[in-house]
């Protein structure tokens, strides 16, 4: 294996993302931890529908395809079944994953096949010029929602949730170092993980997301979790999240108040579904801070092993697949016509 | 003993009847969907194809799953045409109707011809059957059955006399009429029960009581027949072995010859076959036959729907397998968008369209070829792709082998167009020799070598692309929907390369046209007064009714399209040669509407959409008004 | 308003389902419950893709609409967009209405438009003759999965939560007890009402929900959950969910043992998405019962009452809307070209 | 003024230019996507016609939302043409460009005449920004524009200049760059700033200063223009009045003129309008457009998908409202089940396809008209719609009434075939008059009668079903996608049934055909020896030509056809009369298929497919060929 640096993941073809789109920071993201990890351009293998993210597998040195809008899991899911070896990658916008594609999205998802599903999710249509998408804010003002859009809009970890996904995880585009270990976690798992990656889109939603990326005053919107470690968070990390008395469900708690520690905060337990959930809610009111990184991970059977038991141990050659073929053909009741028959 | 003739597809003329009183018998059996009529017909036709007849077969089983019994839509009715001549459809009228309750005699009556022989059974015409299928009075008894030859038998009780030593429940006991019944059948037929005997202790293996249960039955019957003296008129059926060509015979439906061709096209090709699908009405055994392959190492993939089915067959391609999808109609509509992604990615991809009635939903489970617009026509954009079409079931093996070769060898998606009809109907079928230079493998060459590689460079005799997949080192390569630089694929807007693409997109059609056989006459002369010209399921009856009047010294001609896009350049030479051009279609017309657009000459066009093949009759009175009766 | 009987909301067409399918049960409860609030047979609307279960509009009295697969809660949703006034009912199956129309359901549950979705579960596509569907269990044999179904199945609960579903029920065909009021409150509410149905094929998949509906054992192995009730379930009612000590999940307990009261168990809140998102996945595992009747309900803005803000208060004239068309298209700049002008 | 003859569907029939030297100029604004080029041009646009010029313009922006400024893909431009004869066209060669960088100079430097003048910004050509645009050598200085006349101004620091005093940021400053240059231009052109400072304060009223600058860069460049002398050869255009209809005016895009079309259509038919989509270039804009009418009681609804889109648009038909849906090709493919549905169920309903360059995602922001097959037969079954589609802008708002006409007269869906270019490019247009008797309402009578009704009885005029909408009491019945009894519309899996109601679906395309008007010749004599037929958006470039071929006395005649499915009856008639009758089109031949599949005549075929409508220059060659220069 050769060093590949993470230039060399590029393709030579200019990137054209308008200057300032959340999209490069996660391309770079991505270059970088297939560098770290030692990935071979020929087995990488990107797909994706139809969108400004979508444009993606265009700007790698691996194998790409932009199939159509919204079908990508699924060619993805035929790619991959058809040689395991390679190393899959969606990426996918909030309009063709979820608008689109949502079905796709869900039962991949629900299958498990080995591959990452990378979302992005700037909450607009990019490539179509800023019409709402199923994520996009309640009353966004857009070409197609004059007087504000009317749809509640879509949580894509929940979503992920109700679809029975095994790898679940939330970053913010410009945040490498949560998005870098994501991504290779992702990259890691055996089975479909998927990655919502909170994209900004400076031309026709820009700053949807500014509160959680502030440099400052981001630590008192998101809370980034980690498998057995308590749920604090905050700029002072003096704030947390416990359940809540006489009821199942979660709250924010200030640690400084009502001398409360660490000690009486949940601890992240990536294996269970019903926190995750619970954490994948949070960011809606005030007060509440954005979960990120790794919400859910369990292992289960990864459905392409799953298919193919019952396959030839090996590959068949052509003789021998004919000479089955023969056999199976007369699994059927079978008859000869002879000359002295007649 | 076979005429010397080889059949291009089909493998097996044999000689033509101008007696079909005496060359052939057509028999249908019908009755409650419960009643076992598939099983039942299946048996016969088994025996009667081991014994050597030809034979052609249509189940015509309901739309719904399980009718409430008694009922006239719950009817489920399996046709059977046994011939020693050749067989090519399952007959016009038949010649005898058994029938297990009222519901099957009011629903095919009319299907049976004049003084044909009815087997009634006779206790299941009570009153409230008889109300349940629309009878006022008892056709036994009002005359009404005064033009056929009436058999009613008590089937039932007798059945139930017949075991009752076994100890089986009543219930038990009556689910075996279906066996009386073809063992009477088969004695009408000159057939012993032996064949049908291992059958049945094969098939209930793990439950020999119900095996002896039917063994008996089937016996009683057989043994029935012998003993009792039948009413005058009613006589037994000799039909003599057909004289097939020698070889070893199965007998195959529509789907199941589709499904293994497939599997050996993409063996032939030297390629994994990939067959992602989602069920559909008639299409779905396709998936089920392959989901058995898996032990041969054909994957299937049941999909979410048909275009994450035709998506993932489409990965499975640009990962290096032999993608397939299948549908109906409805299906291959929703799969519209993916097809055209391949063939803007000049990526190899069978679809087959199993065809339904339609428009919509339409005619789920009855038969129509009306998607042939859809097929040559239905995308977005300038989106030329080959359509070819099976004749009969006999067909379907080479038809899949074909499409694997065309869609490799040319870098293309292709459509299959099969019916309900070919998919659901069975014949006898020699059994492939792969040794046969027809089989002779076709084993593609995916691209390695990254001197010079790119990715969108076309083979000028072939106009195929390189097959570059992933895993390959070195020849790392984007495709997309966007259109794209002719040889290296990026993605271009330029208006100029757009025409030009567009255009080899063309010229593959007619590399396709180049290499495809020239179209022949499937039977009569080159020339003459009359060509009839067929596609798919009407090759049949066409070819029927076509063999009769040549006999008769008729300037007829029947010329029947496999590939129907491109098709054949001489074509037009050929068709050049008649005096007239006469089309029948299960459609509204569609093949006259495209042979029109593709030359200047006069199609006459002739059409049934009635969910069921045409009749010979249908087809011999068009050629009795052209050529006069 | 006439008093309409159950029997006067059928059709005259002979219903032909099989002979002891789970279906005639939920018609009838239909049927039932319709007559019982009065409802009219002009103003309700009965909307299917395809399967056994879409045959439903046909032997219903009201108006129908058998449409394509897996469309239907589009073809509801424009008809309900058009005409408020009507009672929209949609019945799918779980083909129609997660496989091919997952993406739909999802969109209609995520907007909340006031109609009712009923989903007939009977794990199987019937009327294509018993491949597995996206409930199926796994290593379900059938036709298309000789060796055995390798597919995670999806939970229809879940999902809806996922979605982010106002009003999600769960019920089995032939418990009219339940059944009829989960769809009298699924009517009443003014959203997307979601309504799984466990419902038995008795050709297809006979059998897979017996357990549960066993006269006698069936107690020990469902939960009918009601909002304020303690999550009490069983034969002799001992058993019960409580809140698994030291973390965000539930656990089965019996009341015999240990002590234990319902004073300790879990207070239904059907408003809580986390505890109806545990419920959900309830039934899985040996011990635990599967959770019916309404796992959850919220209060949320409806999206026909929100798509139409902005509508002229009462609808416009013929020439009423001439006249403002005129005026719109001379936002515009304009001008006049005179005869004298020129 | 006007020359009396009335154009069918523009209304604004021009007399014929001879001299397009003279008559017209063609100019393009072209810059990076961020220079503010689309206002520009539409400004000027705006300018010349409320002067009282005909003008044709053509927005060209690039399939990337914001390319990287510089590149050559990252070029925005407008083209624009402006006469006073008519003017149909964006036209063949600019006579000028306005370059605001070097990209834009590379890219459509090809497209400006011989001589033609290039007025640059001598700023922008930067080191950097040359290498960008793939420049060796400066052209400016290289001398590889000496056969244009060349004026390069320092444009970029003229507006900072003029800036300087206001106080804004540098940044903000240079934006106004576009508004010097059309300052400049209006000069060119001998039109005054007025209507431009009116338009830029309404604009601007909320930001008052930005409002100030860009009305001192707009008044600056006039001045420089009319102070600094120009170089020898570089005189202003004198373009005076097209005698134009008496009339209001206002300037109208094809995706308006269509989405107010429907408006309207569906208001005339006295039922609400619905309309479901989801966004796709170059549809999207429709979308917009309905969405602004709410006020005006449209309903608009952005769906999860096309086929959500559809079935919505259905749901909201078989409810009472006219649904209505629009999408580009891979969209429409997408849609193509549902649309079966509506033929099925025979509900009115609106299919809006603004073609893009195809297959599959091919040339997104290209033009094109390759969809026709798919219009026409692209679906499953015998499943006929009729198809109509504009010429020009002006004609789209027309289309709209009539497609609500023709959809609920005979309950049928019915396909719009607009394009790219149509959609985009703008034109005068002469506001309706809704007292005018084109616009005579026709009010749909819904059905409420109980007694005798049946939803599948047809009327044996216009065979439509009465159309009873819930909500109507005693009116209760079930519609879907299987097959139904003739009258009662129940489910039938008769096959008699399934052929009646084939023929019942082909009838109702009769029954339109024999409703819609007859084939007129757009111009030129009803025989002769050249016929050039088109449809859609290429009727600019073949009127001008023809129009210019006949004022040399040419024996060349243009037919458009507005109707294609199904064609109006007299076609063949009236094409008979023609020696030769060639189709230009902007696919691979598809109207020339259809043509040929319906009528026995010899048509020949031009195509285009370089993701822009043809020039004059090409049609004017096609006649020359023919006959003779
Ligand atoms: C079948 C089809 N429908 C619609 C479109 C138009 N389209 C292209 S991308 C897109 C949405 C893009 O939004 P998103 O997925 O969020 O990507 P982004 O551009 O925001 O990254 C749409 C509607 C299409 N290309 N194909
Ligand atoms: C576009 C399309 N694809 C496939 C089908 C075939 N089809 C009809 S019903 C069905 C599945 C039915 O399963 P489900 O929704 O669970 O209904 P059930 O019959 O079990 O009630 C399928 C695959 C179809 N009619 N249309
Ligand atoms: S439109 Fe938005 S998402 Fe698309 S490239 Fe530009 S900034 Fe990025
Ligand atoms: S197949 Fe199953 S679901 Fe369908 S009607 Fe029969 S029992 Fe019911
Ligand atoms: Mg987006
Ligand atoms: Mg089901």
């Amino acid at each position: 294996m050769t060093d590949l640096k993470p230039k060399d993941f590029a393709s030579t073809l200019d990137v054209r993302w308008c200057p300032g789109c959340g999209d490069y920071a996660v391309l770079k993201s991505l270059q970088k931890i297939l560098s770290d990890t030692g990935a071979k351009l020929e087995d990488t293998l990107c797909v994706s529908g139809i969108g400004c993210s979508s444009r993606l597998p265009y700007y790698m040195a691996t194998y790409g395809f932009h199939s159509i809008h919204g079908r990508a899991p699924a060619v993805a899911t035929g790619a991959k079944l058809a040689n395991p070896e390679l190393d899959v990658w969606v990426f996918t916008g909030d309009g063709d994953g979820l608008s689109i594609g949502g079905n796709h999205l869900m039962h991949a998802l629900r299958r498990n096949l080995d591959m990452q599903i990378v979302l992005f999710n700037n909450q607009i249509y990019g490539l179509t010029k800023g019409q709402f998408s199923p994520t996009s804010q309640k009353g966004l003002r857009t070409p197609s929602s004059p007087g504000g859009s009317v749809d509640t809009p879509l949580n894509p970890v929940r979503f992920a949730i109700g679809a029975g996904a095994k790898f679940i995880a939330r970053s913010v585009d410009t945040q490498a170092k949560v998005l870098g270990p994501v991504l290779q976690a992702a990259r890691t798992f055996e089975g479909t993980a998927f990655v919502d990656v909170l994209q900004n889109c400076v031309i026709f939603n820009d700053g949807v997301f500014d509160k959680l990326k502030d440099k400052k005053q981001g630590p008192d919107h998101t809370l980034f979790v980690e498998h057995g470690q308590p749920l604090v968070f905050g700029v002072d990390r003096n704030k947390g999240i416990r359940i809540k008395a006489g009821g199942f469900s979660l709250e924010v708690v200030s640690l400084e108040e009502g001398g409360l520690s660490e000690a009486d905060l949940i601890v992240h337990d990536e294996t269970n579904h019903a926190l995750a959930g619970a954490l994948a809610e949070l960011g809606g009111n005030a007060g509440e801070p954005t979960v990120l990184g790794i919400l859910f991970r369990e292992e289960a059977p990864e459905f392409g092993a799953e298919s193919r038991i019952g396959l030839p141990a090996k590959p068949l050659s052509m003789n021998e697949k004919l000479t089955r073929l023969s056999a199976t053909l007369r699994k059927a009741e079978t008859w000869d016509v002879g000359e002295d028959e007649q | 003993m076979q005429n010397g003739l080889e059949r291009g597809a089909a493998n097996r003329e044999l000689p033509v009847s101008q007696q079909p009183e005496v060359d052939y018998v057509r028999v249908r059996f019908a009755g409650d969907s419960g009643d076992g009529i598939q099983m039942t017909g299946t048996r016969l036709a088994e025996a009667a194809a081991r014994f050597g007849n030809d034979i052609a077969t249509f189940p015509d089983f309901p739309a719904d799953i399980r009718a409430p019994s008694g009922t006239i839509y719950g009817v489920s009715a399996y046709s059977l045409n046994i011939g020693h001549a050749e067989v090519d459809t399952f007959g016009d009228e038949a010649d005898a109707l058994v029938a297990l309750n009222p519901a099957a005699v009011r629903k095919y009556l009319e299907g049976v011809k004049q003084n044909g022989l009815l087997i009634l059974d006779r206790d299941a015409f009570t009153e409230r059957a008889l109300t349940k299928a629309g009878f006022i009075s008892n056709p036994l008894e009002d005359g009404s059955l005064s033009n056929f030859r009436v058999l009613p038998l008590e089937i039932t009780s007798n059945t139930e006399k017949a075991l009752r030593e076994t100890g089986l429940s009543a219930k038990d006991a009556k689910r075996c009429k279906n066996m009386w019944t073809l063992g009477l059948v088969l004695w009408l037929f000159e057939r012993s029960t032996t064949d049908v005997e291992h059958w049945v202790e094969q098939k209930f293996h793990q439950k020999p009581e119900l095996a002896k249960a039917n063994i008996l039955a089937l016996q009683a019957g057989h043994l029935y027949a012998e003993v009792n003296e039948l009413p005058s008129g009613i006589e037994r059926y000799n039909i003599q072995p057909a004289p097939l060509m020698e070889g070893e015979y199965r007998s195959i439906n529509g789907n199941e010859g589709l499904a293994y061709g497939l599997y050996a096209g993409a063996t032939l090709a030297d390629l994994e076959l990939f067959y992602g699908s989602y069920p559909i009405t008639p299409a779905s055994p396709l998936l089920h036959t392959v989901a058995k392959l898996k032990e041969l190492g054909a994957l299937s993939f049941q999909a979410e729907d048909e275009i994450a089915a035709v998506c993932a067959a489409i990965g499975a391609s640009y990962a290096g397998h032999l993608g397939v999808t299948g549908s109906s109609g409805p299906g291959i509509a929703l799969k519209t968008e993916a097809i055209g992604l391949a063939i803007m990615t000049e990526l190899p991809l069978v679809v087959v369209n199993v065809q339904r009635g339609g428009p919509s939903t339409g005619l789920p489970t009855k038969t129509e070829q009306s998607d042939l617009f859809q097929a040559i026509w239905g995308r977005n954009g300038d989106a030329p792709l080959p359509v070819i079409a099976p004749a009969h079931p006999g067909e379907c093996f080479d038809i899949g082998v074909e499409a694997a070769k065309l869609a490799t060898k040319h870098m293309t998606p292709l459509m299959v167009l099969s019916d309900g009809y070919i998919a659901n109907a069975s014949a006898p079928w020699k059994l492939p020799d792969f040794s046969d230079p027809a089989y002779q493998p076709f084993p593609v060459k995916k691209a390695s070598e990254p001197t010079g590689f790119l990715p969108f460079d076309h083979d000028p005799e072939t106009m195929a692309r390189p097959w570059a997949v992933p895993g390959t080192a070195e020849l790392m390569h984007r495709i997309g929907g966007l259109e794209k630089q002719a040889g290296s694929g990026d993605i271009s807007y330029d208006g100029e390369n757009h025409q030009l693409m567009t255009q080899i997109r063309a010229q593959k059609l007619e590399a396709i046209a180049n290499s495809i056989p020239v179209q022949h006459v499937e039977t009569g002369e080159a020339t003459g007064k009359l060509a009839l010209v067929g596609w798919g399921s009407s090759w049949g009856p066409i070819r029927v009714a076509a063999r009769r009047a040549q006999l008769e010294g008729r300037s007829v001609s029947h010329i029947h399209l496999r590939h129907l896009w491109p098709l054949p350049p001489n074509l037009e030479e050929l068709l050049s040669g008649f005096d007239r051009i006469i089309i029948p279609e299960m459609n509204n017309g569609q093949l006259a509407t495209v042979l029109r657009s593709q030359m200047p000459l006069c199609f006459e066009s002739v059409t049934c959409v009635k969910g069921r093949p045409f009749l010979v009759r249908e087809i011999a009175k068009i050629i009795d008004d052209v050529l006069g009766a």
